[in-house]
């Protein structure tokens, strides 16, 4: 797998682009992820959605169900692929440093 | 790739049924991924084992499927699969074409993908197999210029299909290729960004010989019916006894309920039209002299999945029949009703019949607003663990 | 970003006019021979079609080629099966012997109406995914090869499906057909633990395990161990954490399971039921598969009643009799022992020999 | 400390001697009237029986009545059959009217043969048992007071099995009759903690819970708390754990179930299955309950074919025709929901309107 | 207890059906439980609800079962109900008695109990109903003197039953009273002394008819059928058809294989044997004309039981065909192994089935040494979940 | 229910004799139930089994199933009941203090 620069450090990440070293995640590294992900800025919105993600996963263990998203959030899932038209999934998840989601998101 | 390079799948270019790995060597000739993919299907004969790379995530703007992304796991023998993603792309309901329209999506193909396909996906996609990830966008604005879009894929609903129905089969009882077409317009969203915890499918057949099998692995299956009784022409009925039909061997034994008599006096067939349970063998047996009934609906069945991961279900009756009009809204309100409490209430990978099966078929159906009726069920319960309210 | 939502083409836009005048007043069929139906409506028009076998995972030059055909004799429409065969279709009669020869000379075969084995409903296999424990249309052209006299012709008791999906997540109707390969797995996953914290939600998947397989390393807690002994292989684990395939070129192999139906002719939909658990993959040939399939289609035209199918037979006559007829041992492996087994155990006295 | 193990006295000491005789020779039977069997054995020996209904609870003067009988006349021997009927036999044809004349001047009727209501296979109820739900032999008097036309003459189908449990244990076949009548709870066990501990091992009682109701209590290590929601009244924690008691003098009542069978003749064994999910008790004759059995017994009798059990003709019109027949409504209780509920789902679009 | 004191239960001295009221006041003029005995079923007529009290263990010396111990509620109100316990005797083999041995229990039961019994118990035991735990001892020694002994409950061998058989029944295949006998005194320790997880119970029929509901209740049933052919006594058949039976509607359309047919010119039944399945039902409705085979013995099946904990169990087929001769060694063999591996295995209350569904039946037939066949299920595994060795 | 003297102490016994207050009991209580239980004198045999009932029931608060008694006293069921004639459930463990068994033993 390749490695690339993402908020100035070199980090693993898969064909996807998903980082493969949960660890470096910090919010420079997102804010490059969110480049990949035709975000072009990350709002308080974006950051609303990422880190509720990330302290879901942190938690848990998964990433969380849409549903909880849009509720917890408040976003209702039109407004997600705005903020990231590639979908939570893909999209938010891979900006939030979570592992590639295989069921759910 | 040379074909000595392949000695494996050369072999089934040999043999009466017509060959894939002719087809993926026509594609080879104009496509480098296309060759190499000749060279991969070698190398697993070789190993016996697949050298595909497990999932990926890609796609294009605003959805959230359509697109199974795929990686070679030898990038370094096979460069040009190293993304080899397949696209959905939703059929037009009955799968008829125009060669328009057809050579259109080949042309398409032909540009931004390997020059495989599918015709079709087991659910019912034109399957567009391999491309690169900076191929996909373009290639779906492309398909979208030309009237196609993408199915769905992942927890989302998935392309529905429908038999051909109306359009060319005297049985349909229903229009399966209006509903069909309806829906899938109709849940756009719902197919294209997924939120539920699973996949859920839709299939519509125009009668219970079921041609798209719904009731195996439709999460929610239409198919068509009737209410009152068939029709008899009994003068065919005589021909068909005439020119040595076997009536009592092929249909009177063969009916499910003992519904049918073959009266050689009168030389009628006589149904007792309450015992009949709609089966469609004696009207598939003698489609010149019986014909279904003329008030006719749907029956709605819910719940049928593939094995993963509590075994697999055929569906079962929910409702035991329905008119089926559009705007279809009495299905439209079931579906969002149905998806309302599954996503309420199942877990991650979780089907709506597996759902079903863990909170209680009686839950399930308070929730949705539908009455329990002895149709539902094969029996009533043997045990008496009964929650009384 | 370009248009979204769009939705599938209107099929109303691509209906054959015969069929555009004739929507919903079809009054009856025949089927003239092997592959060629004629429809009559209630107007006094007659539409014919010519059935074409395909093998699916086609090059874009073959639809070119079908597209030229149907230009030349149909207007320049066709339609796909839902199990993948070809219709091409047309209100003369007399273009049916045209059509059928050019379908020909393009290789393709003619046929899969009536009481014939259709289409092979089937997957990706070896040529797209990560899950396979076999190759799909490898195997289908190896068994389609030899069931090809089926498939032009209509001499069986009834029409006979055959379906494959290569592993046991089965996409496609596999588990309802009258028989049905499956790609098995015979050995547990591998687990890759340094990639399990990247690639793995923990949680989901422990979960995902039907027999609850899997737990968590207690020395190590970003790992995960599997117990062989629990295991049957099922891959659940691997779809949903990438560092536990279990692909392994000596254990994979193909199961049959025969007696499925779908639709509600006669009898209600039976599942398809375990025939023979495992054959190792042979490829290019599976010659072991493809010949157990022959024989139990030979049993299958040899004993069953006309409009009897493979499932109907055997419930007629018992499996125990099954098993004698085609000689496939019976094992412990044909018990079932998941879920629902009990309901599958012999509740009477009544048996044949 | 006498003997033991002894076991119970040889069977051949027991058999009047045309039995001996003809032990394993029997060649056919007749039924000459309700309650009157003639077996004929291939010596050409000839034994009569009259078999004779029983209130199966009963004093010992009235065991010495039929003693007499069987005295008189069967050379001091008689049985009792699987049903608590008592069969008086002799090889003498003459005796046999004078058999009936004697059992009918105690008050005993004559019948229980062929196609007949026999006897009702029951339980304890309140006159032992503390785990009744309701009473045994009193409501089974009152149903054999209203079925007795049906238990002295053979005008049914086929034989009709009624069986009557005081409790879901369901002691007895009550789980595969042709009725079968429950006694069941409908609240929730009441805990008396105060006993708990002295009473009950907590770790079987907590097992005991097919539903998992039971918890300890988190504030009581030496208590437990029943989740109502999760109850469905089962009892099964009161049979292990006397301070669960969950008798309640209006909640309690009876359930009907029908269509069960034994025999392996024709169809397999079928479990009776739910057709009344509750009547409340009404001593001393359960008017609603013996008028809900009535109807059944008179619609089946109505519309089953001869010599079809009152399962075989329910599956044959399918239980909504059974529904509609009986006018018993179908509700929420009927739908299973436990265990393998998921099996008896309808997988078919065929069913009746 | 006077009569204007149970007005509720009088309501059942009227009707045609014999009165057990009656007979419980039978025996209250001379016993006292037995006048309190009215009593308290007043009582409970009265509220509804029972008025015994949960559980008690008494019991005769050197036996672990034998008597259900019992204890009313309202002790004040019902002095002579304190102790009722019942005492469960073993029957002889099919029920048979002399009125001699049955005068004997009669009057050992006049001595020590109340009066009152149940012919039979529905395990088949004689039931005597109410003694003191005093009084247990001294009227078991004395049963015992007589012959008689008592039968079993607790987590014990249960009393085993049988049908009448070859006694008085021309279907029997197999001496459902020897091998009830049999067994029943082999296994006298098992049944007297409790040691397994829960009860077993055996019960023994001379044909699929099943007289004594085994395959309903028993977790052993020896059940008696043939491998040969059954016989035809065309000429009795003829007879039947002559005096106007409906062989057609009432045998040969019931036949569930359909092995039957009536050649109406041969006049003659005529049996595909290789497709009958020994259900009885045509030997049944014809028992002049038609009898079982003559190479006889029994279909073991295992696993009856009523619905506590995980729903009733109907017995499945264990052993398709076992000859039946005494000793009987194969299936006492066989039920030690069974008995083996459920003690070993088993949970507390854990009936012989649900072990098997639990464990599987794989490892169950293992454990007993019995090799798989198709006979044992209906079908084959749906599910895909194989475990390979 | 009835109070009766056991080991010198007053304790509330039920209808079968099993007693009520299970803390009160000790050997004294032992010894004296066993004599309703038709045994003499406890020897150690005795005492053997009565002390893994009750040590098993401390621990896992059930009675052991036979199966376990025999296998950890190393008694056979025969001598069990020679020991205590009423048996190891009506008789071992009311000398050993449990609660009245329902399904095991
Ligand atoms: C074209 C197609 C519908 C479509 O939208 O594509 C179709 C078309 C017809 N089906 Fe079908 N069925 C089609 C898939 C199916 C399927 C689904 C499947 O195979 O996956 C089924 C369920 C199969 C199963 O049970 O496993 C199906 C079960 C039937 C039956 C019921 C057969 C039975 O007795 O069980 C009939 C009635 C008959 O032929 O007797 C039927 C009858 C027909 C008729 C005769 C209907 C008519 O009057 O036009 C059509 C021609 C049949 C023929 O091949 O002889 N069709 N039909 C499908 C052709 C598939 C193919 O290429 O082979
Ligand atoms: C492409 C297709 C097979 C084909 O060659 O035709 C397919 C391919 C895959 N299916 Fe499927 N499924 C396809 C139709 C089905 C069907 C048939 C149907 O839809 O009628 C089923 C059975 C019905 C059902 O939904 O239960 C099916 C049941 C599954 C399952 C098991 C689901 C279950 O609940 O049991 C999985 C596993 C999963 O979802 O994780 C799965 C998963 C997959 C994945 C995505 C593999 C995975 O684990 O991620 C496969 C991608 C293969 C690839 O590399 O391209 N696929 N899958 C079919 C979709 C084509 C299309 O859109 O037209
Ligand atoms: C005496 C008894 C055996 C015993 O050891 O005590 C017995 C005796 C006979 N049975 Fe039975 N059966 C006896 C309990 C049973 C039971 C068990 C039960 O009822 O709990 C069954 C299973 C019932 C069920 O399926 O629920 C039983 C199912 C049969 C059948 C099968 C009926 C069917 O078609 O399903 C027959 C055959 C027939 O009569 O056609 C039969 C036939 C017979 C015959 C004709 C056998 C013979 O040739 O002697 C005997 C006279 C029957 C009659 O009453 O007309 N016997 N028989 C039992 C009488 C019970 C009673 O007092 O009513
Ligand atoms: C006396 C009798 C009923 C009768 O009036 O005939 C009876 C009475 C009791 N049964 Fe039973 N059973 C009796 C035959 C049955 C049968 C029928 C049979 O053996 O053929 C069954 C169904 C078959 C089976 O074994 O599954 C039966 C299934 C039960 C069950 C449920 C067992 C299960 O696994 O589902 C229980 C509950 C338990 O064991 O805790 C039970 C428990 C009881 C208890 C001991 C109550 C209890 O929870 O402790 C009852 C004592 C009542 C009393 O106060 O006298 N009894 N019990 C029957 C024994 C008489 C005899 O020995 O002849
Ligand atoms: S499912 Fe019925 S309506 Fe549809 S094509 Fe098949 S036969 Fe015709
Ligand atoms: S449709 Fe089926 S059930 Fe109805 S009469 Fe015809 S064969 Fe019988
Ligand atoms: S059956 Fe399995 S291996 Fe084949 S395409 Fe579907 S998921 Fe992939
Ligand atoms: S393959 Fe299936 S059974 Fe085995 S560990 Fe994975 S999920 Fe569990
Ligand atoms: S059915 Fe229940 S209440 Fe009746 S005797 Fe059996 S255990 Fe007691
Ligand atoms: S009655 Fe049954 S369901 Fe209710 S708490 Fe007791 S054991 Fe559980
Ligand atoms: S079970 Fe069979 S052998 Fe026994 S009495 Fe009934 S009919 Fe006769
Ligand atoms: S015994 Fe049963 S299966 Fe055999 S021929 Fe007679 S009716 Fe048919």
């Amino acid at each position: 797998m390749a490695k690339v620069t993402l908020g100035s450090k070199e980090i693993e990440i898969d064909e996807d682009g998903f980082i493969q070293e949960p660890d470096l995640w910090d919010e420079a590294v997102a804010q490059d992820l969110a480049k990949t992900e035709e975000v072009a800025e990350m709002t308080p919105d974006h950051w609303a959605i990422v880190n509720f993600l990330r302290n879901y996963f942190l938690e848990f263990g998964i990433a969380p169900p849409i549903r909880m998203i849009t509720k917890q959030t408040g976003f209702d899932l039109k407004t997600i692929y705005k903020l990231f038209p590639s979908g939570p999934a893909k999209g938010a998840c891979k900006v939030a440093g979570l592992p590639k989601p295989t069921g759910c998101v | 790739m040379a074909d000595q390079d392949t000695p494996l799948i050369n072999e089934l270019e040999k043999g009466p049924w017509p060959s894939y790995v002719k087809e993926i060597k026509r594609a080879a000739k104009k496509n480098a991924a296309a060759k190499d993919l000749l060279g991969v299907q070698e190398q697993s004969f070789k190993d016996r084992i697949t050298h595909w790379k497990h999932g990926g995530i890609v796609g294009v703007t605003g959805y959230g499927g359509g697109v199974i992304g795929r990686y070679v796991d030898m990038p370094e023998e096979f460069p040009n699969l190293e993304m080899f993603h397949t696209m959905r792309v939703n059929h037009p309901s009955g799968w008829f074409y125009t060669t328009e329209a057809l050579r259109k999506v080949c042309d398409i193909w032909e540009k931004y993908g390997s020059g495989m396909t599918n015709f079709h996906g087991s659910t019912g996609d034109i399957i567009l197999l391999g491309t690169s990830t900076q191929n996909l966008q373009p290639c779906f604005d492309e398909l979208a210029e030309n009237g196609f879009d993408l199915g769905g894929s992942g927890s989302a609903l998935r392309t529905p299909s429908a038999c051909v129905g109306p359009a060319r089969c005297e049985y349909a009882c229903i229009d399966t290729l209006d509903i069909c077409n309806n829906l899938t317009h109709e849940f756009q969203d719902e197919m294209h960004r997924p939120r539920w915890p699973y996949k859920f499918k839709i299939k519509v057949s125009g009668c219970c010989n079921d041609g798209v099998a719904a009731i195996a692995r439709a999460d929610l299956s239409i198919i068509g019916t009737w209410k009152d009784t068939l029709r008899i022409d009994q003068e065919e009925v005589r021909n068909y006894v005439k020119n040595g039909f076997d009536i009592k061997g092929i249909v009177i034994d063969k009916c499910p309920t003992k519904a049918l008599d073959w009266d050689e006096k009168k030389k009628e067939l006589v149904l007792r039209a309450e015992d009949c349970v709609r089966c469609m063998h004696c009207i598939n047996k003698m489609p010149k002299a019986l014909r279904p009934g003329l008030d006719r609906g749907a029956t709605l069945l819910i719940g049928a999945k593939a094995p993963i991961v509590k075994g697999a279900y055929l569906s079962w009756v929910l409702v035991p029949f329905m008119k089926m009009e559009p705007p279809y809204d009495e299905v439209k309100t079931l579906l969002r009703n149905i998806w309302e409490w599954w996503d309420e209430n199942g877990r991650t990978r979780e089907r709506v019949a597996e759902l079903i099966e863990r909170l209680g078929l009686k839950a399930f159906l308070k929730a949705v607003g539908i009455k329990p009726v002895p149709q539902m069920v094969y029996k009533p319960r043997a045990n008496p663990y009964v929650f009384f309210e | 970003m370009g248009k979204t939502d769009l939705g599938p083409p209107d099929y109303r836009t691509m209906l054959p006019k015969v069929i555009e005048k004739n929507y919903g007043k079809w009054k009856y069929h025949e089927i003239l021979k092997p592959g060629v139906l004629k429809h009559v409506s209630e107007t006094g028009d007659e539409v014919f079609t010519v059935r074409v076998g395909s093998p699916r995972l086609v090059s874009i030059d073959y639809i070119r080629d079908i597209c030229d055909v149907a230009d030349k004799y149909c207007d320049g429409h066709l339609r796909f099966t839902s199990r993948y065969n070809i219709e091409l279709m047309t209100p003369k009669k007399e273009n049916v012997e045209p059509i059928i020869a050019a379908v020909q000379k393009l290789g393709l075969p003619v046929g899969g109406t009536g009481n014939a084995i259709s289409n092979v409903v089937h997957t990706q296999g070896w040529v797209h995914c990560h899950s396979a424990a076999t190759d799909s249309s490898g195997l289908v052209k190896a068994i389609m090869d030899e069931l090809y006299p089926y498939f032009i012709s209509m001499k069986l008791p009834a029409r006979l499906r055959v379906a494959l999906a290569c592993c046991i997540n089965m996409c496609g109707a596999v588990h309802c057909s009258d028989i049905a390969i499956v790609g098995v797995h015979t050995k547990p996953p591998k687990v890759d633990n340094s990639k399990v914290t990247a690639l793995c939600e923990i949680p989901t998947t422990l979960s995902s395990c039907p027999t609850g397989a899997i737990r968590k390393d207690p020395s190590n807690p970003k790992s995960l161990v599997v117990n062989d002994e629990k295991c049957m292989y099922c891959g659940n684990c691997y779809t949903v954490c990438p560092a536990m395939p279990l692909a392994d070129s000596v254990g994979d192999g193909v199961a049959i399971y025969v007696g499925g139906k779908v639709s509600n002719a006669r009898t209600a939909p039976m599942f398809s039921r375990l025939a023979i658990p495992y054959i190792p993959n042979n490829p290019p040939r599976w010659p072991e598969v493809v010949s157990a399939i022959k024989n139990i289609v030979e049993v299958y035209a040899k004993h069953a009643h006309p409009e009897e199918r493979m499932g109907e037979w055997i419930e007629r006559v018992g499996w125990e009799s099954f098993f004698k007829l085609t000689g496939i041992p019976f094992t412990e492996y044909h018990i079932d022992d998941f879920t629902h087994a009990i309901d599958t155990y012999r509740t009477t006295t009544q048996f044949r020999w």
